[in-house]
């Protein structure tokens, strides 16, 4: 019983979290709703007994990702009126019906998915360290451990690409002095 | 027994070799010399090769040569070869001599001119040509030196090619033998494929077998052959190309436009005799046309006012009787009026080369007169030319001339019309002749003061070659006399081998043609009426433009319409250039203006535009901003899902 | 050396390329030199396996046939028979020439130029020598690439709407040709059951005659424009106008005959029942194409476009000669091929001589050359004069060959198609005379320098070439005629020996008689 | 005990707010936290599944995911950052330089 209020309880924040972050004229406060919504998640997660991702996400996303669009906004000093414009209420209307058969479309695949049964979830089969660091490491370690050195190689060039991409050009900087 | 035959053609192609890739860097002494010489030694050796001819027994009279395979293809063999028979004989001989008279007349003649190196080159291909045509073995062959000496005459006839005129009757005369040519190739493909070989011993041996007389393969090659022959030798439809072609140098129009080129048409018909006696219909085509053409000229060259205008209509007019005899199987006296004719029209032109070289370029009879006193040795050979021409007994143009008109009459293709009016033609010949000889030589001199000074005769580089021809002019007749006169018409008996068609190729000692039916009598009537009708249209042209000028131009001006048309030249050339030239350029223009730029290219881009108009209209659908596509990407999304759902 | 020399003349010009790239750009007199050297080697290596070449045998010489996309059946397959070594002899000739041609006259993007060049060459090449179609269709398609660099970059006024005209026209039919390539490769699974783009292996599939037919439509339309084929012949003009001089001589001289010779080597032996079923169309499109091009021809204002549409007009020969499937005219029709490469390749040389000199190619803008250059216009007459086919030039052989051949399959179309030859002799003198002779009345003529050292060197080997085919002719018809008799044999189904037979000249044939011998004559009407 | 079908269905639903997001908002940074939303709603999937499954693959994916999420907005950041020195401003409308 306390899951299923954990659960709803968690979705529910979730949803909100996430419809509050766009509909923000504040970018700070996006950013904080977007934390609160992930925080939800992460406790889906951990319902879901994915303990080692749930902490990662609130460690890295939370923590570090949407810090640096804290940053990001902050460093650009942005405020609300930078977007003006009005969408044509058509348009608009639009937008959301198409959302919306889009969530209807992914609802009526899952009714059509052949799930497997209730009792693979949290059965007493299930080892007690499911989702733990150690297991998820072994995996990263052996299965996949050349995704998961590409992974470095894939931040390393993400770390080069922002810094060459945010650097003021030269020509610039020599002008600017 | 090796002849060396190749040398008669080899010659001149060094000549023409040394002369042009050296162009410009010789004296004109040397140039000359080469070009001489080549021609001069090809006709020597032409002659020894022709006494070793004649060496041989009678009906085994014929050299072959083959130098090497030419075209290759499948089972079309055509090899480079040559044939020396009694009639190449004949034509080497003309061709090499007559050449080389006028080389060295060409020489005087050619002297101040710039381009007097490339006017040799020139001369010495057209000689390797004019000999291809006549040696070669095989039709094609035959067909190289026809192609060949028509190049040489657009380059000749162009040579002085700043001026316009005379770069367009270059152009001119090239395009009308192309006409002919056209016609020449498409009959070989005929002979060719009926009969498996182009060669003239394979192609006369097989094409009794292969041919039905009178069938319609046959006439309809002889009649393309004759197209061919017609574009070449200036027959009537395609005659219009040899007027213009006065606009080369003289020497030129006496070699190509008199003596030699104009006359491949009628040895060609003569060479495949065996195909045109088999077929009777295109011979009596041959005959009308060749006599329609004899006649229409000399009714032209009664009103032209250009020396040399005249003499092209006059060479017209005899080539159109050299058909006449071809047309009535007489391809002996064409053959013999062919080899006369070189000679005195040869003298003609160079005659008249020399009047006009005194008179400084002026070739308007009207402003001439006179000459008779400052041109003497012209005169006189000029004189004995136009005797030639107009047929008086003694000289060789009587010979070949009466042989034709008798042939045209007795022969079993002939008859009394055709006869008659081929009289009628030799009396306005004998009538045009000496109206030039009266208006040019006699009389007052027309020309004003300034040429009349420097009137004077031409030097002896000039004379001299008149001299030889005039000589030839009167004997050259001598080979040829006739049975009726006691002769033995030895030059008949000579060419008789290569007449198979005449006699099936079976004896090659007897006589055949001897005007079965028809007394020597009637021949000797004929032949003194005609000599008669003759000397009056003589005098008649001594009355009108020596005696009494007045009365020439009264009836001048009394048969104005038909002067004008005379004159006009029937108006051949404004018929063709409204019937033909004016609507194919038109018709090009319209092709290209708008079928092409306009419907074809158009239907191409019409179809670019299309797509690019259709692109157009979907452009704005990429505004350019990130939500439209993200919303374009989400909308893709659900219908692609909706689908998979559905279906 | 027998196995690599294909390769080696295929590929060498792409060594160069490799080593032009190592030459700094601002050297352009080292990058001629490179190009030139290369290219003129690729020549002597051409010339070493024309000597290798044994004329008398039949089939493929120098085969080689490795592996190279195992898994489609895919094959590095080489070979040539005596159409290709042709070819291949004409297109590294006037590579050379080509290359030597544009010395002074390409200033900007010299090493770009003189990659692209050698590029193309390799291209031409891996077309005639490929017997694999899939190979084929990558030469093919690779030799766009440069030659529409060659147009689009150095080339005249409206350089780009011709570049693209050019690659559009070309690649709406080599898409077609895809489309017919996979489904012969399908087809072929289907017979032999296993893959294969083996053009050889293909030839002796049977092929229904409905699907023939459209592949034959397929093949033939990407053919047809490029030979081109009227009406598919308006990309040409434009190109050859726009092209700088060397890319106009390559474009006649070699991209054309791939048109012309992928109809011989592919069309008409895998689809012969097609072939002879289409037999009047495609003649009736070389008829017109023949007289309209020289129509055409005759009304140009610029000597580039005129010498363009005679292109039109001989290449109807070409065709024309092909399709009268029997040995004189396709053999005609070969050496017709090689005779435009030489004689349009050295117009168009000339064209760009004295476009170089007064930079107009207006015919009105000229007059009276001969006065101010003589050795110019004797090179220009006789060039133009091996054009129109006068005897002992090139010209003269192809064109009456195929006159020939073609009046035995159809005496109205061969009739039709000699009048070509005199509307050829009436723009081409026309030209001339006005170009050519006449007086100098513009000063600009007046000052003009007559060809120099390099200028002769480009054109002489030209010129040597019309009078060698025009005198003597025999080695080349002795080693296409093996080529040429298997074709026509795997076209009339029969042995090679009976090739001739089928032609059927009735030596002393008792059939002809009285007046109802007709002039086409007896004999097997040919693919009947 | 929760059926994994009510965690995809939030995983749907959140996915299309996220989808919404994007398609809706002009500020390009929550366009970009949208993003962010739409990938973690497909984490939450992954996890989902991989629970149903008993399978711990699905995690390796998802902290794979996560990485590659960071990378993007390392970069995605500093592409917002040159963008708005240029333009001076991250109105996503402004930006229509795709159009010619």
């Amino acid at each position: 019983m306390l899951e299923v209020v954990i659960f709803y309880l968690s979705a529910l924040i979730a949803i909100g979290g996430a419809v509050l972050m766009i509909a923000q004229r504040n970018p700070v406060a996006s950013v904080l709703y977007l934390i609160v919504s992930l925080a939800a998640q992460a406790v889906l997660y951990i319902q879901l007994s994915a303990l080692f991702v749930g902490a990662l996400l609130i460690i890295v996303y939370a923590g570090a990702i949407l810090v640096l669009f804290l940053f990001v906004i902050m460093l650009l000093n942005l405020r609300g009126e930078h977007f003006e414009g009005q969408d044509q209420k058509v348009g608009r209307i639009t937008k959301y019906v198409l959302s919306g058969l889009f969530f209807i479309e992914l609802v009526i695949i899952v009714r059509q998915l052949a799930i497997p049964a209730r009792t693979d979830i949290v059965s007493a089969q299930t080892a007690t360290d499911f989702g733990g660091v150690e297991p998820v490491a072994e995996l990263l370690y052996t299965k996949y451990l050349f995704p998961f050195e590409l992974t470095s190689v894939l931040l390393l060039v993400a770390v080069v690409g922002a810094v060459v991409m945010a650097r003021r050009e030269k020509s610039e900087k020599q002008g600017g002095v | 027994m090796n002849h060396s035959l190749y040398l008669i053609i080899l010659l001149p192609l060094l000549g023409f070799l040394l002369n042009g890739l050296l162009l410009g860097r010789l004296k004109k002494g040397f140039v000359s010399f080469i070009a001489c010489a080549s021609v001069g030694l090809s006709f020597v050796w032409g002659v020894k090769v022709f006494f070793e001819l004649l060496a041989m027994p009678e009906g085994a009279r014929a050299i072959q040569e083959t130098l090497f395979t030419w075209i290759p293809a499948g089972q079309f063999q055509v090899d480079f070869s040559l044939l020396f028979d009694p009639l190449s004989s004949v034509m080497v001989l003309v061709v090499a001599g007559v050449s080389f008279i006028i080389h060295i007349y060409s020489i005087g003649y050619m002297h101040d001119d710039p381009g007097f190196g490339r006017y040799f080159t020139y001369l010495n291909l057209f000689v390797f040509a004019m000999l291809t045509l006549v040696l070669a073995d095989n039709y094609l062959l035959m067909f190289v030196g026809w192609e060949g000496v028509g190049l040489c005459s657009y380059l000749l006839i162009g040579f002085w090619f700043e001026k316009k005129s005379a770069s367009d009757a270059g152009k001119k005369a090239f395009i009308v033998n192309r006409i002919g040519d056209f016609g020449f190739l498409i009959g070989l493909f005929i002979i060719f494929w009926q009969v498996g070989s182009l060669n003239y011993a394979d192609v006369f041996a097989r094409a009794p077998e292969v041919f039905a007389v009178g069938g319609g393969v046959i006439t309809a090659a002889t009649l393309l052959l004759f197209l061919g022959a017609t574009g070449k030798s200036a027959q009537i439809p395609l005659f219009v190309w040899l007027p213009d072609a006065m606009e080369g140098p003289t020497p030129v129009s006496a070699l190509i436009h008199a003596a030699t080129m104009v006359t491949a048409g009628v040895y060609m018909i003569a060479r495949s005799n065996v195909l045109f006696m088999m077929a009777p219909t295109t011979l009596a085509v041959v005959a009308i046309v060749g006599l329609a053409t004899a006649l229409m000229a000399a009714t032209i060259a009664l009103a032209q006012n250009d020396i040399k205008r005249v003499l092209a209509y006059s060479t017209i007019s005899q080539l159109g009787y050299m058909f006449a005899a071809c047309g009535v199987a007489a391809f002996a006296a064409g053959i013999f009026h062919l080899m006369t004719h070189a000679f005195f029209k040869a003298l003609l032109f160079l005659g008249s080369g020399s009047v006009i070289h005194a008179m400084a370029g002026q070739q308007d009879m009207r402003y001439m007169g006179g000459l008779k006193k400052q041109q003497p040795a012209t005169f006189v050979t000029f004189f004995i030319a136009t005797l030639a021409i107009a047929g008086i007994p003694g000289f060789s143009g009587f010979f070949s001339k009466d042989e034709i008109l008798w042939k045209s009459f007795s022969s079993d293709f002939g008859s009394p019309i055709l006869w008659a009016v081929g009289l009628f033609t030799a009396i306005l010949t004998a009538f045009y002749m000496f109206r030039l000889v009266y208006l040019t030589f006699y009389g007052e001199g027309r020309m004003d003061n300034h040429t009349k000074a420097h009137l004077h005769e031409s030097p002896k580089v000039m004379t001299v070659p008149l001299m030889v021809l005039a000589v030839l002019s009167v004997i050259g007749g001598y080979v040829g006399i006739p049975h009726v006169l006691g002769g033995s018409n030895r030059f008949e008996q000579f060419l008789h081998p290569v007449m198979t068609g005449l006699h099936g190729g079976a004896d090659t000692s007897e006589h055949v043609l001897t005007s079965a039916g028809h007394s020597a009598g009637t021949e000797l009537t004929l032949m003194i009426g005609s000599v008669v009708l003759i000397l009056i249209a003589i005098y008649m042209a001594y009355y009108l433009y020596l005696k009494n000028i007045d009365l020439a131009g009264r009836i001048r001006n009394n048969l104005s319409g038909v002067h004008a048309l005379l004159h006009g030249k029937y108006f051949v050339d404004e018929i063709y250039g409204a019937l033909i030239i004016r609507p194919l350029i038109n018709g090009s223009l319209f092709l290209w203006k708008i079928i092409d730029v306009f419907v074809i290219d158009g239907i191409a881009n019409g179809l670019a535009s299309i797509v690019g108009d259709i692109s157009t209209g979907v452009r704005p659908v990429q505004t350019g901003t990130m939500r439209t596509y993200a919303t374009m990407i989400l909308a893709g999304a659900v219908v692609l899902i909706g689908y998979f759902i559905i279906r | 050396m027998e196995q690599q020399i294909l390769t080696l003349v295929t590929f060498f010009p792409v060594i160069g390329v490799a080593l032009l790239l190592l030459v700094p750009r601002e050297r352009a007199d080292t990058i001629k030199a490179v190009s030139l050297i290369v290219s003129f080697v690729t020549f002597l290596f051409s010339l070493l396996m024309y000597v290798m070449f044994d004329p008398v045998a039949n089939g493929m010489q120098f085969e080689i046939n490795i592996p190279w996309i195992a898994a489609f059946g895919i094959h590095y397959h080489l070979g040539i028979d005596g159409i290709s070594l042709l070819l291949i002899m004409l297109t590294t000739i006037l590579s050379v020439i080509a290359i030597l041609s544009s010395w002074t006259a390409i200033k900007t993007g010299v090493k770009g130029y003189y990659i692209s060049m050698l590029l193309l060459e390799t291209g031409m090449l891996g077309v005639f020598v490929s017997l694999d179609l899939f190979l084929f269709y990558v030469f093919w398609e690779a030799m766009l690439v440069p030659m529409y660099f060659l147009i689009g970059v150095w080339g005249g006024p409206r350089r780009i709407y011709a570049a693209i005209k050019f690659v559009l026209f070309t690649m709406f039919g080599s898409l077609l040709m895809l489309v017919a390539l996979l489904y012969l490769f399908f087809l072929y699974h289907g017979y032999a059951g296993e893959y294969s783009f083996d053009l050889l292996k293909i030839y002796e599939m049977p092929i229904p005659l409905g699907a023939q037919t459209y592949m034959f439509l397929a093949f033939a339309l990407a053919f047809a424009i490029k030979v081109p084929v009227w009406p598919f012949h308006t990309w040409l003009p434009d190109a050859h106008v726009e092209a700088p001089t060397a890319g106009s001589v390559i474009l006649a001289g070699v991209l054309l005959k791939m048109g012309t010779y992928g109809f011989l080597r592919v069309c008409l032996p895998v689809f012969p029942e097609a072939t002879i079923q289409f037999v009047p169309l495609i003649s009736i499109l070389a008829l017109i194409g023949i007289v309209y091009g020289a129509l055409v021809a005759m009304v140009q204002r610029d000597v580039k476009s005129l010498v363009a549409f005679s292109s039109v007009s001989h290449l109807g020969f070409v065709m024309l000669g092909m399709m009268a499937l029997n040995v004189q005219g396709m053999e005609g029709s070969v050496i017709q091929m090689i005779n435009h490469g030489i004689s349009t390749g050295a117009l168009f040389l000339i064209v760009g001589m004295i476009y170089e000199r007064r930079h107009t190619r207006l015919i009105a803008d000229f007059g009276g050359l001969a006065k101010s250059m003589p050795v110019f216009s004797t090179f220009f007459m006789i060039v133009a004069l091996s054009s129109i086919g006068l005897p002992l030039t090139n010209g003269f052989v192809g064109e009456f060959l195929i006159l020939l051949g073609t009046f035995k399959a159809n005496s109205t179309y061969a009739i039709i198609a000699a009048s070509g030859v005199i509307l050829a002799a009436c723009y081409m003198l026309w030209m001339l005379q006005r170009v050519i002779f006449g007086k100098l009345t513009k000063p600009e003529n007046e000052k003009l320098v007559d060809l120099n050292i390099r200028e002769r060197l480009v054109l002489i080997p030209l010129i040597v070439l019309i009078f060698w085919i025009g005198i003597y002719p025999k080695p080349f018809f002795i080693r296409m005629e093996p080529a040429v008799k298997a074709i026509l044999s795997m076209v009339h189904k029969v042995d090679r020996a009976d090739v001739e037979r089928k032609e059927g000249i009735h030596v002393a044939q008792p059939t002809c008689v009285g007046t109802t011998c007709t002039i086409s004559g007896g004999g097997a009407g040919c693919g009947k | 005990m929760i059926p994994i079908a009510h965690y995809l269905i939030l995983g749907g639903l959140l996915f299309a707010i996220g989808a919404v997001g994007v398609i809706v908002s002009r500020n390009l940074i929550v366009m970009f936290m949208s993003i962010e939303l739409m990938l973690n709603a497909a984490n939450l999937a992954i996890i989902a599944f991989s629970r149903s499954l008993n399978l711990m693959d699905g995690h390796v994916f998802v902290f794979l995911i996560m990485a590659v999420a960071a990378a993007e907005a390392a970069v995605g950041l500093a592409i917002i950052i040159a963008i708005f020195r240029n333009r001076e401003t991250i109105n996503a409308d402004k930006f229509n330089l795709l159009r010619r």
